[in-house]
């Protein structure tokens, strides 16, 4: 499904991500784990396209997209969710799931799958006709995986969904992660939350300095000592 | 002259506010460029669209019998002639400048765009274009009706002027709030790296941009050309540096704002010198109401903090 | 031990965000570690410290004197320095200027700035002293936009000090650097202790800040969650939870 | 002979313009479009002064730097609270007010602008060449003032405060202030440049002053290369003296400034003689052996 050869992302004379290869199949759930600037949310943007990488190539359902314009990419079958959510703030909850299909031009379907996230999210079905920003962050969060999903996606990038949400919140997202990945999404994770993320995958990366270190199942990673010390630094 | 004639005349004044500074607001939106070669296009609609006029009135003549009719028609020729010119006009700016000049320091933008609105001016003035002097554009109401109420009385050329920014807005509503790229357009004002990512060409989003709004900035040039019954080189001053007392007003990048905005400010200005006199001419008021706002309200009077 | 700074009971809000939650942080003579995990409100702390920021409520104290109210260029004057995560070299100015630019912090609020040319042998001195002391004497004359980011970082730090503080915030001075110029980095930082310079560091590097700092406060969501010695925080259970999840 | 004198006469008065508008753009980071409004202000005040006081050429000089650099100060606060791009339009702002008080107050002579200022005469002698002189003493003043102020610390302060507010405010440096410094050496520059060109031309009229004048002004800075010396005063002599010496190029030299910043900002927006522009790369190759520097070894 995605294959990443020899990445290498620079900004200026930083270099965030060195030779970085690694694979996530069909119908799998792929996390990438690691400590603040490791470089996880580089990777990521990477892939949508948000920035260039200097060096290497990515691969998606075996067509090189590399240099291939944003837009182009989402028309694929890449969908995103950002860090934080990122929803069209002043835009309603209705709106913002029209976006999500913007790739799709007929009415019927788009107002379809609408219903069909109204009915995954009922809190969305609640509010679709308010302003996104008025939202609580848990929602927004909801909001912006739904947004992703009316693509139907074949394979769904997910940055830091944990990040700025209270524990209780961040169990409900990864419930609906998980639902996801059970409906047979393939999902990219990459996520600071090492045990929360591995519940929801079956493999898992370590990324420390923009380098790969680890690579594993993610019962294994679990287990791993190493996993805790890429954080702790122990 | 009484209160609802002031109001009449001010809102005519607030649609060729509307109309320019609706475009304006539409590229700060997107790019948060101050576009002040804005105001080049607008005086080159009133130029182009004087030419159409003139170009094609001797062939409505012998048709038409009547010389009113005829230069009722040629003005309804020379106006889409004009918006469509204005609207590549202004396409191309984005295409030949701000696509290079966007995300490199704002200034530089900004400045390229003072150059431009330069170069326009200066060449409208040749005598191959326009010429130095003042032209005529007779185009009257076009054929639009005189109303006449107890209260207040509206011109045929005032009735015109408020009747195509209706039109217009209406069908830019429409685009903005109905369609699926209005919706991208949208998205791509309020986060373009995340519109992009689901899907929406910012590219074409933003050519279209800049077609609208410089079409609507042609469409007022030509207005104020007949209502002032004249088009000269240097037309576009004052309109643009008030235009953006409109834009800041509004809020930057709002187009219900800077709609409010265009009324607040035809309002404030007609009564001033309706009823108050004052020191100054009333375009210097605008200004310092813009520098005094740039200072205090930096987000405009509506605008998010 | 002198307390240096203390940060009482901040409270930092952006709009209906809480960044800050009544943190209450003091610095001795030490290196003090401040980690945690992203948004956590590090640097929101820092731009209040070196005020960038002014807090909601809460007062920041440096040697007994109330600074919170101050603006930045006041309070670099009166012995604070920061380097920043997201380095801003004066990128077209020499190295040996950048220090210059430093080593004016105590003219510039004086008539001298206008008659007093900032090159001359007896500024020039004690500039390329501190070069020597960084280790960039070889630089002296590149841009500082042109150099590699190691060594952007080591010219930060030497900017800070030209402002000759006795308190200095590192802003995750190790982010971007191999595990070979941390080294370096860290080598540096603990001359500046020996020197008697306060310093409180903000790191993401977990082994570099475990390994240099004397104590380490950890932030997360806007409240200090635990503090002690690098031992003691790494086995803190609560830290753990922040860092990996339950 | 007169013509040469004449042209001279301008083309000093241009320079002074485009190394005061430097200081604010090159040094400090400001960007003006309203440097006509300060030529204007020293302009009105020499000329009122000689007209309604009767005072000698010298105090109306000094009275129009005097009084330039206070407005400059006032006009300055705009900077402090205000992004770079609104900065550019608050002084547009300022230019078309400017004009307008002089336009519509009468004091200042409306419309019909000032008439029959005194051009000076020095020792007895009955030409312009003295006041020629001391228009390009002026300039040399001018380039001492810009040369002076980047050698020392206030002008690493300004280049420091260009560069980034924040790191500059974090070395102690007060980025208001120095930015109303730059103002107010920037706008008695002009100012004084104003008064020489009010006693030589003998009338004013608002319209000399328009917002395009300070499109002139900037083109200049930015065709030469903002922040150096050379740069300014290169750019105001071609750019000043190339559409007098061509006729052609007369009349077409505003759509020559505007297509020439357009292009600048495209392909140098440091300028052609800019410290990073293709120009001067070049001519340092030419005459300095590069030296090759080898990051590699180092980091």
């Amino acid at each position: 499904m995605l294959q990443v050869e020899n990445l290498d992302v620079h900004y200026g004379h930083i270099q965030a991500l060195r030779d970085v290869s690694f694979a996530v199949n069909d119908n799998e759930g792929v996390a990438v784990l690691g400590a603040n600037g490791a470089g996880k949310s580089t990777l990521i943007k990477t892939l949508i396209g948000w920035n260039t990488p200097s060096r290497g190539r990515i691969l998606f359902d075996g067509k090189d997209i590399t240099r291939l314009p944003i837009w182009d990419r989402a028309a694929l079958g890449l969908a995103v969710v950002p860090e934080s959510g990122r929803v069209f703030r002043d835009l309603t909850v209705t709106q913002n799931l029209e976006l999500g299909a913007y790739t799709e031009k007929h009415r019927a379907t788009i107002q379809q799958r609408a219903r069909e996230m109204f009915d995954l999210f009922p809190v969305l079905n609640e509010r679709k006709h308010q302003i996104a920003k008025t939202l609580s962050g848990g929602e927004q969060q909801m909001l912006a995986i739904a947004r992703a999903l009316m693509t139907r996606p074949k394979l769904l990038l997910i940055d830091e969904v944990s990040m700025g949400l209270m524990p209780i919140l961040v169990k409900r997202v990864f419930e609906v992660i998980g639902q996801l990945r059970a409906s047979g999404v393939t999902i990219l994770l990459v996520e600071q939350n090492a045990y929360e993320a591995l519940q929801v995958v079956e493999r898992g990366y370590v990324l420390e300095n923009g380098k790969i270190v680890l690579n594993d199942t993610a019962s294994e990673l679990t287990q791993n000592p190493r996993v805790k010390a890429a954080y702790l630094g122990g | 002259m009484s209160i609802a004639q002031n109001l009449s005349n001010a809102m005519v004044l607030a649609s060729t506010y509307i109309l320019i500074a609706i475009g304006l607001t539409m590229v700060y939106g997107v790019l948060k460029v101050l576009h002040v070669a804005h105001a080049g296009v607008y005086a080159s609609g009133a130029f182009v669209g004087l030419g159409a006029f003139n170009f094609v009135r001797p062939f409505c003549t012998p048709t038409l019998e009547d010389a009113r009719l005829a230069s009722n028609l040629a003005f309804w020729i020379s106006l889409p002639i004009a918006m469509i010119v204005s609207g590549v006009m202004g396409a191309l700016i984005y295409l030949l400048i701000y696509r290079y000049t966007w995300g490199k320091s704002p200034t530089i933008s900004l400045v390229a765009s003072v150059g431009l609105f330069t170069l326009i001016q200066d060449l409208l003035q040749k005598p191959f274009l326009l010429g130095p002097r003042q032209q005529p554009y007779p185009a009257g109401g076009a054929g639009m009706p005189r109303i006449e109420t107890p209260w207040f009385m509206i011109t045929p050329t005032q009735v015109l002027i408020l009747f195509v920014t209706l039109i217009l807005l209406a069908i830019v509503y429409v685009i903005l709030n109905r369609t699926r790229i209005g919706l991208g357009w949208q998205a791509a004002s309020l986060d373009p790296e995340m519109a992009a990512a689901v899907g929406v060409n910012v590219t074409h989003v933003i050519v279209l941009n800049f077609f609208l709004g410089s079409m609507l900035a042609g469409a007022a040039g030509v207005l104020v050309g007949v209502y002032d019954n004249m088009v000269f080189s240097t037309m576009g001053d004052v309109p643009s540096y008030k235009a953006f007392v409109v834009v800041v007003l509004g809020g930057l990048g709002s187009v219900p704002g800077t709609i409010v905005a265009s009324i607040v400010l035809a309002v404030t200005e007609t009564f001033m010198v309706a009823f108050a006199g004052s020191l100054m001419p009333r375009d210097a008021i605008a200004f310092l109401v813009l520098i005094l706002l740039l200072m205090f309200r930096p987000r405009g009077l509506l605008g998010r903090a | 031990m002198s307390t240096r700074l203390e940060a009482r009971n901040i409270t930092k809000r952006f709009g209906g965000l809480e960044a800050l939650r009544g943190v209450s942080v003091t610095a001795q003579d030490e290196i003090l570690g401040l980690i945690g995990p992203n948004g956590a409100g590090k640097t929101t702390l820092f731009n209040i410290i070196c005020g960038f920021l002014r807090p909601t409520s809460g007062a920041v104290i440096f040697e007994d004197r109330a600074i919170h109210t101050k603006r930045t260029h006041e309070i670099t004057q009166s012995g604070i320095a920061r380097t920043f995560q997201i380095v801003k070299p004066f990128s077209d100015l020499t190295v040996l200027d950048n220090v210059l630019a430093g080593l004016g912090c105590h003219i510039y609020a004086t008539p001298r700035v206008f008659a007093e040319q900032y090159s001359t042998r007896t500024t020039i001195e004690p500039a390329r002293e501190i070069l020597a002391f960084t280790d960039l004497t070889k630089w002296a004359d590149t841009l500082a936009g042109n150099l590699p980011i190691g060594l952007q970082r080591k010219l930060e730090i030497a900017r800070a000090l030209a402002t000759q503080p006795r308190l200095l915030l590192l802003d995750e001075p190790a982010a971007g650097l191999t595990s070979g110029e941390a080294d370096e980095l860290a080598v540096l930082v603990r001359k500046l202790r020996a020197q008697g310079k306060t310093i409180i560091v903000i790191e993401h590097n977990m082994a570099f800040a475990m390994n240099l700092c004397q104590r380490i406060v950890v932030l997360a969501q806007g409240e200090i969650i635990a503090q002690g010695t690098p031992a003691q925080v790494q086995t803190d259970e609560r830290v753990i939870n922040a860092y990996l999840g339950h | 002979m007169d013509y040469f004198v004449s042209l001279a006469v301008f083309a000093g008065i241009w320079v002074v313009l485009a190394l005061s508008l430097n200081i604010l753009m090159g040094f400090a980071g400001q960007v003006s479009l309203g440097q006509a409004a300060f030529f204007a202000i020293g302009a009105y005040t020499s000329a009122l002064c000689a007209l309604k006081f009767d005072q000698p050429f010298f105090v109306g000089f000094f009275a129009a730097i005097l009084v330039t650099g206070f407005v400059g100060a006032f006009l300055g606060l705009p900077s402090l609270r205000v992004r770079h791009d609104f900065l550019v339009l608050a002084t547009m702002g300022v230019n078309f007010v400017v004009v307008a008080i002089f336009k519509y107050v009468d004091f200042f002579g409306g419309a019909l602008g000032l008439i029959d200022i005194p051009t000076p005469r020095f020792f007895g002698v009955n030409n312009d060449i003295p006041y020629l002189i001391l228009v390009w003493l002026y300039v040399g003043a001018a380039i001492l003032i810009s040369w002076y102020i980047s050698k020392t610390w206030t002008g690493l302060a300004l280049n420091a405060v260009r560069i980034n507010e924040e790191a500059a405010a974090a070395v102690g440096i007060s980025v208001p202030r120095f930015k109303i410094y730059a103002f107010i050496v920037s706008a008695a520059l002009a100012g004084g440049a104003g008064s020489l060109y009010a006693h030589y031309l003998k009338s004013l009229f608002p319209d000399n002053f328009n917002f395009i004048e300070s499109i002139v002004i900037l083109s200049m800075v930015v065709v030469g290369g903002v922040g150096t010396l050379r740069g300014p005063i290169i750019g105001a002599i071609i750019l000043r003296a190339l559409p007098e010496l061509l006729r052609e190029v007369h009349d077409y030299r505003f759509t020559l400034y505007g297509g020439l910043i357009v292009l600048m900002m495209l392909f140098q927006p440091m300028g052609l003689l800019g410290d990073d522009s293709t120009l001067m790369r070049g001519l340092r190759r030419l005459f300095v052996r590069k030296e090759k520097v080898d990051y590699e070894h180092a980091a």
